[in-house]
């Protein structure tokens, strides 16, 4: 009888990373958006190097949004879901762990993965410093929002379209601190410190918003 | 759905809902488990602590297993004993088991280590039943329960439900099979012409 | 040997990919170690392979 | 090839007890030549001086990605027409060594560049290619987790992997177009201005070297998943099984 909130983080971590788990998918997603992009845009190392903050964010917030639909959606098609309603614990904490789970095997690789991908964009290290800096902040606040996300289009069949459509326009906000904090570091009218701490703001804003949302919509979603 | 539907269960007896199929029997056992909202009217539960809501009292056995294939048939278990929370009731003598203990009175213990995906539709349905021995509550809410089951394990489930009766349990089942247990109250869901329910909506 | 003024990166280039050859090797060896485990486990439980017809084809 | 009558699992891990230990003394011995030879043999590039040394891995490392890929193009074949049993087994065991024989050439490719181009990567057209292999190895990998049933992963992973085969060559040829289009050819030919024999020595047998080394951690890899397959179904039948023992009544199989 251990503790009920350790049991689901570790029971969510295991699912993501076990035979059919998501976990490192939304990494390989993210590698392959930001090799393809010079390929559209043309190997142009100047350019990219100005422009590479910008790839990294957005390829996150996208790969971060591929493996949420399954948040809710993989407990609701056999029936946990349900029982985890029932199971008198308070739903905006369970939804908060679950958030966390999935941020520690999707959006943590990305951390890991960005000042590598940097390479390929020729950032220079202070630039991969402040993107992977930004981005330990942002992806929790993108893992946080998606969940309203997801738990609005839990009852979909083929939520994961209308998730991202849902999801984006609240995540701009986090995207545009996070790049502009990357751009703070780099180019020196503004200091890194102010756009980062909104960031960090943002993600704790959301880390209250999210679960609140997700909960009541997951009760809603339950008839 | 429902139409002015009042019914009281005594501790120590199970309610057999029966009725044609798609009368809402399945309904009704979700309601009670607090998956559908209420429009009108309550759920109450005598006995109980007040302020914790009546579904967080109750076990539900539905159609789906609520099993991961992923995880081993202990690690799906052993998640459910510790995520759901245990309740009391004033006349329910809570008897839980340990997960092994469960697995092996329900013929699945071999399996107790092998992923949950190896397992046959009717082991699945036992470990799901298993959840229901592992973490006490004094209501059993359950949909069809001796479906998928062959002569034998339906009986030794009989048996579990008796137990569970025996100690002060309640359970609220819907079923087509004749189940014979213990004390047993039967409520029977007819479909009202929809004539008389449209006369009195207006 | 002198191996001039990039010697680092001979070094590192040569030392990451002994390093990669041996996650390589430390995975075979750790699965096959896992796999023998597990099959020990499973004799001793007493679950027996195919009929011996199966093993002569 | 006689390789491929070993088609029943037990008689190939007893195939596999036979060859590997000579098979791993003939790599550790090529790969002493080998490394002796392009650090005392070869000579200084003119005007790379000893960077040049680092081309003894990498270009060996490229090759080795694309024969990984064709053993399993060859493996995709043998599950889809010819129906081998070990095929799929092949397949899956190529793909995470050809993986990481792929971030080799991607990293000694990366460090080599460095002191010619400035940078750690440019998206000169070779490495490009490489690097888009290393997204469909990982694809391939990541496919093979998604299933449990390894049969049907099997099958899926083979048709990925052909489709793959074709694309190759298309893929190597638009990135060159793609790279020529953008930029003036690269004024560094990684092979070398001439193959001079002191240098083409040391490459051979070093090439040799890691082909060996490839093929040792693929049959090693091979056994384990013969041995994982058979773990699987024994624990299949484990689970259907009546209850071994008089533990409880027992259950007829479901």
């Amino acid at each position: 009888m251990r503790n009920w909130a350790l049991v689901l983080f570790q029971r969510d971590l295991q699912l993501s990373v076990r035979i059919g788990g998501s976990a490192l998918v939304g990494v390989l997603f993210f590698l392959a958006v930001v090799t393809v992009i010079p390929f559209g845009i043309g190997p142009d190392l100047n350019l990219l190097s100005r422009i590479g903050p910008g790839l990294l964010w957005i390829g996150a917030l996208l790969a971060t949004l591929l493996g949420l639909d399954r948040l809710f959606q993989a407990d609701r098609d056999d029936g946990t879901l349900d029982l985890i309603l029932m199971a008198g614990r308070p739903l905006e904490v369970v939804v908060l762990i679950k958030c966390l789970a999935h941020w520690v095997g999707t959006g943590l690789p990305l951390v890991v993965a960005a000042p590598f991908l940097g390479i390929l964009l020729n950032l220079d290290p202070v630039a991969t410093a402040a993107v992977t800096a930004t981005l330990f902040a942002g992806t929790p606040a993108l893992t946080l929002i998606g969940a309203i996300g997801a738990s609005l289009t839990v009852t979909l069949r083929r939520g994961g379209l209308l998730l991202a459509i849902l999801v984006i326009p609240l995540a701009v906000p986090t995207l545009i601190f996070g790049v502009s904090a990357t751009d703070a570091a780099v180019r020196d009218p503004v200091p890194f410190m102010t756009p980062f701490l909104i960031l960090c703001a943002l993600s704790l804003i959301a880390a209250v918003v999210g679960p609140i949302a997700s909960a009541a919509a997951l009760r809603f979603a339950s008839d | 759905m429902f139409q002015d539907l009042t019914f009281s269960v005594e501790s120590g007896t199970a309610l057999v809902v029966t009725g044609a199929n798609g009368i809402g029997k399945s309904s009704l056992l979700r309601t009670l488990a607090g998956l559908v909202a209420l429009t009108s009217g309550t759920i109450r539960l005598d006995g109980a602590d007040e302020d914790k809501p009546p579904h967080e009292f109750a076990h539900y056995f539905g159609h789906q297993d609520a099993v991961k294939p992923a995880l081993s048939v202990l690690e799906n278990l052993g998640f459910w004993q510790s995520f759901a929370a245990p309740a009391e009731a004033e006349s329910y003598l809570a008897q839980t088991m340990t997960p092994i203990g469960a697995l092996d009175l329900l013929g699945i213990g071999h399996t107790a280590h092998l992923p949950t995906a190896y397992l046959s539709a009717g082991q699945k349905r036992r470990l799901s039943l298993a959840r229901l021995l592992v973490t006490a509550r004094p209501i059993w809410l359950m949909d069809e329960p001796t479906s998928a089951l062959d002569k034998a394990s339906e009986q030794q489930l009989l048996d579990l439900m008796d137990r569970h009766l025996a100690g002060g349990g309640l359970i609220v089942t819907a079923t087509h099979t004749k189940l014979a247990l213990a004390r047993t109250q039967a409520l029977h869901l007819e479909a009202q012409p929809v004539a008389a329910s449209i006369a009195e909506d207006d | 040997m002198d191996l001039g003024p990039h010697a680092s990166f001979i070094l590192a280039s040569y030392g990451l990919c002994v390093l990669t050859v041996l996650v390589l090797f430390a995975w075979v060896f750790l699965d096959k170690a896992a796999q023998d485990k597990a099959l020990s486990e499973l004799a001793a439980q007493g679950v027996k392979r195919a009929q011996p017809k199966k093993e002569r084809s | 090839m006689a390789f491929w009558d070993y088609a029943n699992p037990t008689r190939f891990l007893r195939l596999v007890q036979v060859v590997l230990p000579w098979l791993a003394g003939l790599c550790v011995g090529l790969f002493a030549v080998g490394l002796y030879m392009s650090f005392f043999v070869a000579p200084e590039d003119y005007q790379q001086g000893d960077t040049v040394r680092i081309m003894y891995i990498h270009v060996p490392a490229a090759w080795l990605c694309m024969m990984c890929y064709s053993v399993m193009t060859i493996s995709s074949l043998g599950t889809l027409v010819w129906k081998h049993p070990l095929a799929d087994v092949s397949a899956k065991a190529a793909a995470p060594i050809g993986a990481a024989f792929t971030f080799m050439a991607l990293v000694t490719g990366s460090l080599w560049g460095k002191p010619m181009w400035g940078t750690y990567w440019e998206w000169d057209a070779r490495l490009t290619s490489v690097l888009v292999l290393f997204i469909m190895y990982l694809g391939l990998m990541t496919l093979w987790r998604t299933m449990d049933d390894p049969i049907k992963a099997g099958k899926a992973a083979a048709v990925l992997t052909l489709v793959g085969a074709l694309n190759l060559p298309i893929i190597k040829f638009s990135v060159d177009w793609w790279n020529t289009l953008h930029q003036p050819a690269s004024v560094f030919r990684f092979d070398g201005p001439t193959i001079h024999p002191d240098i083409l020595w040391p490459l051979l047998v070093m090439a040799f070297a890691f082909t060996t080394l490839f093929f040792v951690l693929h049959l090693m890899a091979m056994r384990n998943e013969v041995l994982r397959r058979r773990v699987r179904s024994l624990r299949l039948r484990a689970a259907s099984a009546a209850q071994p023992g008089p533990a409880a009544a027992a259950q007829p199989a479901e």
